[in-house]
């Protein structure tokens, strides 16, 4: 098995946060994995993105021009990186912010609206989470507590008191991902 | 009266410089470079001297300074500015030329460049934007970082004793006889930006004068590079920066004060 | 025991230095590899190991520095990305000449000048053809995952102190930014002072005690021992290329095509090989781990077998010269690369290798 | 008796939101609005519009250069 | 009219720059150039033509102040000995990544590191591969007299400004040191600001007028546009080996043995040759004139005509490799060098050309 | 008494310190550089710390130090000894690690090395010779050639206008606070020589004691880059350059004088 | 006609200036010249050589190992040079400081007494002129006339009014030269 | 009265005649000789040995350390 990922939004969005846990993730099942971000000044307030492989082989190229998956979390990235998804691949995507919708019919598209969770949650912060989790819904790639792991890997101890809280954002995000149809378009 | 009737062309008092460009600045929300770009412009504007003014910028924040300047600029390598402004004030001594430096590039790797353009007095206008912190390469130390200030290469915060002390470039350059004018300004409010603005105008009526070298430092604020809001930098650096790096000239007509 | 940890290539990199019992870091900052002093910075490796790490005022300093520590025998390691390493040219010359061991890196941007930061193998021909003056040339590791560029390190040390010459670690910013499961060996303890002036007393300025002094310098003003000096180097280098010689193939026992391709190049050459061998087409890699001392007899034993080889690279055209002699003219060699930043997909790896190599044959034969 | 009114006139998409120019504001006039602009940040507006004597004091901080000013003498 | 002289490389080299109307040079003391700068020095250009000199604080300070002048189009100038072009690099590479038109001239002496202040050829590699980071080339000229010395800096300039690029003069201690006879030319005058201005507005940064401003810079963060940066570049090199290839051929119609040789050791090449003939070997000589270009393809024709090649230089081995890929292994190639600034007499070379070819065959062919 | 019952072993009062090697010194006749090599080898003889001492000598006429001290060298390259000197002190905190520098090498192409080991107050000493020339490569103007002096970049003189003030680098450094003593000497005469003397044994002293960096200068004579014969150089030294480069200690125990 | 001559001293002993003269020499009569010095740090207070090639061709090599001639001021020169000098040459020294006379009995060895003849003329500096007579009074390579042309060129105008004394030193030298035969050899 | 009399001895090869020794030497003991040594150079002696105190004055400015000096005292 072999999943290649595109995740794609603003800076603040913990972009390359997520694609952290979910190497992490991968490590923890024993999974080749590579994380590759884009970088440099560009960064400085405008867009961030990072490039995912989880595969049961050594991964050749950490860098790729077409995924298995996108998980897109603005418009700019949406511009960018819509054509990006291999046929039959998915499209996961966060419609707050975006103004031009996905019109690709050879793909799965699905959205989460982890803004509006996780501010119901009373954390911004784990918005991304809430992404992560609505991802592994549509495609269980890593197992939720692989997941966990994950974050207790990645995160500093001091912070490990917050795992709860993530896994709450994931399960929030499983439960919360919906298909997105052409059709579900408002005209 | 309404405002409508007030938003007239014949009213306007403060519209951005057509010397800038219509290019978004690159720099981050409240970066002190933004304002710091638009006073030189204005200044250059109002003297009427930009069709003989060369700009050198050098790598950092403001590498992009040519996006958004709009006068003739060559980007000089890391620290080299004096240097290629030397050159060009040189082989063109009636123009107008000035470098727009950062700590990093000014204080550090090019401090050969900055002492030996002043010492020579070379007849240019040096304007120095010391953030305490190399903005552009994501917040590393710099001379200018003060003691137990924290950045990526000092996550602890300065220490003197392994780190150096904050380096007073400017109090240093004023030393050499070959500097004309050093003044210490800052353009987070509307009183020091004027302030600074007159500085900057002096300095390039200094040039027209071929006084040599006029040196400006501008205390300015990296809210990236600090992690704080615009507003807390701002008052962090009035609070921290200001007592060390004191705002005011320092050498007028080539007389210390 | 070794410690499993995901990291990007810099940080691996950092933290191997420090278990590997580095006694000192000097560096600038400078995208993409900031996050290797960054990263020594924030372990505090003075409090872990006594390794000093000091951000110094350039990279000419930085690299003067390391030529300080080297001279009384201490492990020192610099890194830094294309222009600051044009700056450290002249000083890494000196440490060729005055016969130092120690590391450089340089995670390497498009050029020429201040060029992207992006990713780009366009500093080859400086690492390997001597970017510094006179008759010298560096031993080259080019390191393709996050893996490697943790092991390097103690390797590079290790060849370092072999031969008392400079080592390269060539990189670029695709591997120093990346993330991969790297395992970490275990701390290594530093040297003692002691044991440090024990094993180098022969060479390194350490104080004169009861011994001859000791001097270190590039210098002779007499030209005959200047040319002795000069033979010995090269007499290191052979050796080097005897012994020290590194290289990986993939795919290549029936390769009918090769790809020749180091770094990060080879990852994405061996997913175009993958490509190759989907279409039918039976291609190979070769990987040049060190790109001096180069594969030069295994590539011309290769070339006795293949139809053709594709030197893969991410510049407009530099290891092809060492590809083109080493194959001595037996089969077609043509480079593909793309420049700038901008990393070339398997893909169009692939396209190059039936483009100029297998059509251009056909049209050869016929 | 000579008053002093102005207006600001605030470039919504040249706005980065730093909100530099509100302490430097003699009279309180400027606001943030709670819409983003299409880069994603709040920008400023006049809160306080009466307010404004066109001193153009915020003009001269904001680093965009996003604030024109207006001013015009009124007689009593 | 031309005026006749005696004088050394260097001072012909400075005289014939202000002749030619260079507008600045910039540079900093090293063995065995120092006399341009001294010379400069001694004849008050200023006075004569209005050229600017000065002594820059360093090597580094001096290429950046090239820099700054060749980005308002003026003719400028630096020179300098090995060590200090290393240091030069990271300023090289930025004339070339930011296309401006400038001259540098390296006066080599034996390294590496400090090495010796003798003469010597090591810097090939460094000239001609790309001494500094990135994909970029100089056009090099290597002169072999005190009158090429002088007449290449026209030369170079024509260059320089044809292709907005920086050109290097690789000369070396020995043509630098010496004295011959020189021709030199008339006082060329200087272009007026207004003149530089009418020729360059185009590019140059001379104060934006009623034109679009005018950048000077290396920088492109877009990858896209660094690649299109490096064609455009890659575009003027293939052009320079199409019209601006130089070379000199002596008594090659007949001879069965090649020695290719430049600069210094062409001059002693070609004594070697003599020596060859009085002896009944039909030697002759290919002297590149332009190490880059290089007259590739007039290697390999004399290839088929010749039963085998020495490459002599003043080195460990380094244009040899630029001659085996010219000559795509038709007949031997061998190198022969002394370094670390002995000259290597006539005698040794034809010694040499006589054991490691002519000899060599016969074993090959028994 | 006889001459030759006073030259005994037992009555010998002075003697070539056994830190000197038996070679020739490379040096012209009557250059300072040997007295100031010799005093330096005196010192650390005196003090017993042979042993532990490091010395760095970069490019210059003192290029050849390794072959006359008897000590540990390493050379440095041009303008580096101070990024050479630091590391060394910094893996080897326990050694006497100094640098012996000229004036074109420290104040020239080494400046931004020279200010930031300062800077940083690394636990070192720096022997500064300045000679007001580059007396290795033939005699071309250093920064510190005075105004209107000739040398073969200058040769009509040092114009101030277009070659910039000669430069006073220790003036300079002393403001920095990681310094801690910095003074300037001179060692043509017997008196110049005893307290140059004291001066180097103070400097040392202060490594022992990890008090930071020492800087100090010696003015020297260059009869070969002056063309003069050594006497005729040294009174001009004493009645130029003195008057420009004041001899005294500049800095004591950190305090500035 | 090739003529190649190595000179060597003193650096005070006016060997480079002299090498000058005879290559400006060589061009007034419209030969090829080159003169190679020796450079760097020994010329401080130690040796200094020059080579010298007049010749009616293009000159290929300026650097030599063996020479025509060679003209010798001081012991170390002679200790290097001796062997130098092809068989059938030519070896012109001045005795003063020699300790070492030359013992090859293959070429043809005269003496100078260039310092006692220049102190006699009240001028040390001219020293190097005597011996410069000396070599053209054995070997005519350039004639007097072109000499003093040379002079002209190679003096600045200001030292013009010293030519007739240097003409009467060359003539000195002339009038001295003696062969040396090792018999000569006081033993 | 217990007086103190001096001698140097000057290692005539590494003297390189410089004559920095002599205008220290406050009994004007120094000479040069008329004679040079084998690298060519006059070199100093005790022109007037009586003289010598065995200050080291001229020992410590020799560049060359060609001076050694011997003291003792000696009552008159
Ligand atoms: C030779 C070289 N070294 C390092 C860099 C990386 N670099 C770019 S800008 C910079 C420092 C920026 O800091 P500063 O000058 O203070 O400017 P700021 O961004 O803070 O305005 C550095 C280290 C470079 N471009 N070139
Ligand atoms: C990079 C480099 N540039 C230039 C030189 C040539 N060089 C050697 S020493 C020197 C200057 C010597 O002057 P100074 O430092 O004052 O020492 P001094 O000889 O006067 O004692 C120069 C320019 C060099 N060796 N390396
Ligand atoms: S990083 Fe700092 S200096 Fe750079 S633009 Fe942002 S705030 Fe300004
Ligand atoms: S012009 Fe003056 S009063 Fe008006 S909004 Fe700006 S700062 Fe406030
Ligand atoms: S200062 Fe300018 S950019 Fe900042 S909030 Fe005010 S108007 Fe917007
Ligand atoms: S050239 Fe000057 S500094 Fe060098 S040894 Fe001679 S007198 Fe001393
Ligand atoms: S020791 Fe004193 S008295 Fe004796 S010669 Fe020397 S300086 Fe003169
Ligand atoms: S100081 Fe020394 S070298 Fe000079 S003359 Fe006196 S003894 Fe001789
Ligand atoms: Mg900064
Ligand atoms: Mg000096």
């Amino acid at each position: 098995m072999t999943e290649e990922i595109i995740i794609a939004g603003f800076g603040g969005q913990g972009v390359l946060s997520m694609g952290k846990i979910l190497a992490y993730s991968g490590i923890m099942q024993d999974q080749e994995v590579s994380w590759m971000p884009s970088y440099g000044p560009e960064m400085r307030g405008g867009t961030a993105n990072v490039t995912v492989i989880l595969s049961d082989e050594r991964i050749s190229s950490p860098y790729l021009k077409v995924f298995d998956t996108a998980i897109i979390l603005n418009q700019q990235s949406m511009d960018k990186f819509e054509e990006s998804v291999k046929p039959g691949g998915i499209l996961l995507y966060e419609p707050n912010g975006i103004s031009q919708h996905p019109t690709r019919t050879d793909i799965n598209i699905y959205q989460i609206d982890g803004n509006k969770i996780s501010t119901e949650m009373g954390n911004k912060k784990i918005f991304n989470m809430v992404v992560l989790g609505a991802y592994l819904k549509i495609k269980p790639t890593v197992e939720l507590n692989n997941v966990i792991e994950g974050l207790k890997k990645s995160l500093p101890e001091r912070y490990h008191h917050l795992i709860p809280l993530n896994e709450e954002a994931i399960t929030k995000g499983m439960n919360s991902v919906k298909l997105y149809t052409i059709e579900n378009q408002v005209c | 009266m309404n405002v409508l009737d007030i938003i007239k062309p014949e009213n306007q008092v403060f519209c951005k410089s057509k010397l800038m460009t219509d290019n978004t600045l690159s720099y981050c929300p409240g970066c002190g470079h933004g304002t710091a770009h638009n006073l030189t412009m204005e200044v250059i504007d109002e003297m009427g001297i930009s069709e003989d003014t060369i700009g050198v910028a050098p790598v950092g924040c403001s590498v992009l300074a040519y996006d958004f300047m709009n006068i003739d600029i060559t980007q000089a390598a890391h620290g080299r500015a004096p240097a290629v402004a030397t050159a060009i004030a040189r082989t063109w001594p009636e123009k107008y030329v000035f470098t727009y430096q950062g700590d990093g590039d000014l204080a550090a790797i090019g401090t050969a460049e900055t002492i030996h353009a002043c010492n020579r007095g070379e007849n240019i206008v040096i304007i120095f934007v010391n953030n305490g912190i190399y903005g552009m390469t994501g917040g590393q130390m710099a001379p200018t970082t003060l003691e137990g200030m924290k950045s990526s290469t000092s996550p602890y915060g300065r220490e003197i004793e392994s780190m150096g002390s904050p380096l007073k470039m400017t109090e240093l350059v004023a030393n050499l006889p070959g500097v004309h004018y050093v003044t210490r300004q800052a353009v987070h409010t509307h009183k020091h930006a004027r302030k600074a603005k007159k500085a900057i105008k002096k300095a390039f009526e200094n040039t027209r004068l071929k006084k040599g070298l006029s040196f400006i430092e501008i205390v300015s604020n990296c809210n990236s590079g600090w992690k704080m809001t615009p507003l807390e930098s701002n008052i962090w650096m009035e609070e921290n920066m200001f007592p060390y790096f004191p705002l005011g000239d320092i050498k007028v007509n080539g007389v210390l004060k | 025991m070794s410690e499993l940890k995901l990291m990007k290539g810099n940080e691996a990199l950092a933290e191997a230095a420090i278990r590997a019992g580095v006694d000192a870091y000097f560096g600038y900052p400078i995208t993409p590899q900031s996050e290797v002093i960054e990263y020594l910075m924030t372990e505090r490796p003075e409090d872990r190991t006594g390794m000093v790490v000091l951000q110094a005022e350039s990279e000419i300093a930085a690299i003067n520095m390391v030529y300080g520590a080297a001279s009384t025998g201490k492990k020192v390691l610099t890194s830094s990305s294309s222009p600051g390493i044009s700056l450290k040219l002249e000083g890494i010359s000196y440490l060729a000449g005055a016969e130092l061991p120690a590391v450089i890196v340089n995670v390497v941007r498009g050029g020429p000048g201040l060029g992207t930061i992006q990713p780009s193998q366009a500093d080859y021909f400086q690492s390997v053809k001597g970017g510094g003056h006179g008759d010298y040339k560096l031993y080259v590791l080019a390191p393709a995952s996050v893996q490697e560029m943790a092991d390097f390190v103690e390797d590079a040390f290790d060849i370092a102190f072999k031969y008392r010459a400079p080592v390269l670690i060539l990189s670029d910013g695709l591997i120093g930014q990346m993330m991969e499961k790297v395992f970490l060996k275990d701390q290594q303890e530093r040297l003692t002072d002691e044991e440090v002036i024990k094993r180098h007393d022969s060479w390194a300025v350490t104080g004169k005690t009861n011994r001859e002094r000791n001097i270190i310098t590039s210098l002779d003003l007499q030209s005959e021992k200047m040319e002795a000096r000069v033979r010995r180097l090269m007499k290191k280098y052979e050796q080097m290329e005897k012994e020290d010689l590194r290289y990986e193939e993939y795919q290549t026992e029936d390769a009918e095509y090769l790809f020749v391709a180091y770094g990060s190049s080879a990852r994405i050459a061996q997913k175009a090989v993958q490509l190759a061998r989907a279409k039918g087409i039976k291609a190979g890699l070769l990987r040049p781990i060190t790109l001096f001392p180069y594969p030069k007899q295994v590539l011309f034993d290769l070339a006795d077998q293949v139809k053709g080889i594709l030197s893969v690279e991410l510049n407009a055209g530099q290891m092809v010269e060492d590809v083109r002699l080493s194959v001595e003219h037996k089969v077609p060699v043509e480079h593909f690369g793309r420049t700038g930043g901008i990393i070339h997909t398997p893909e169009e790896v692939l396209e190059a290798l039936e483009l100029k190599i297998i059509n251009n044959e056909c049209i050869r034969h016929h | 008796m000579a008053k002093v009114k102005g207006a600001i006139v605030v470039d919504t998409e040249a706005c980065k939101g730093c909100e530099v120019c509100i302490p430097v504001c003699p009279e309180d006039v400027i606001g943030m609005t709670s819409t983003v602009n299409r880069k994603g940040y709040h920008y400023a507006y006049m809160n306080n519009p009466e307010a404004c004597t066109g001193c153009t004091n915020c003009a001269i901080v904001c680093p965009d250069r996003a604030i024109s000013v207006y001013r015009v003498k009124v007689t009593a």
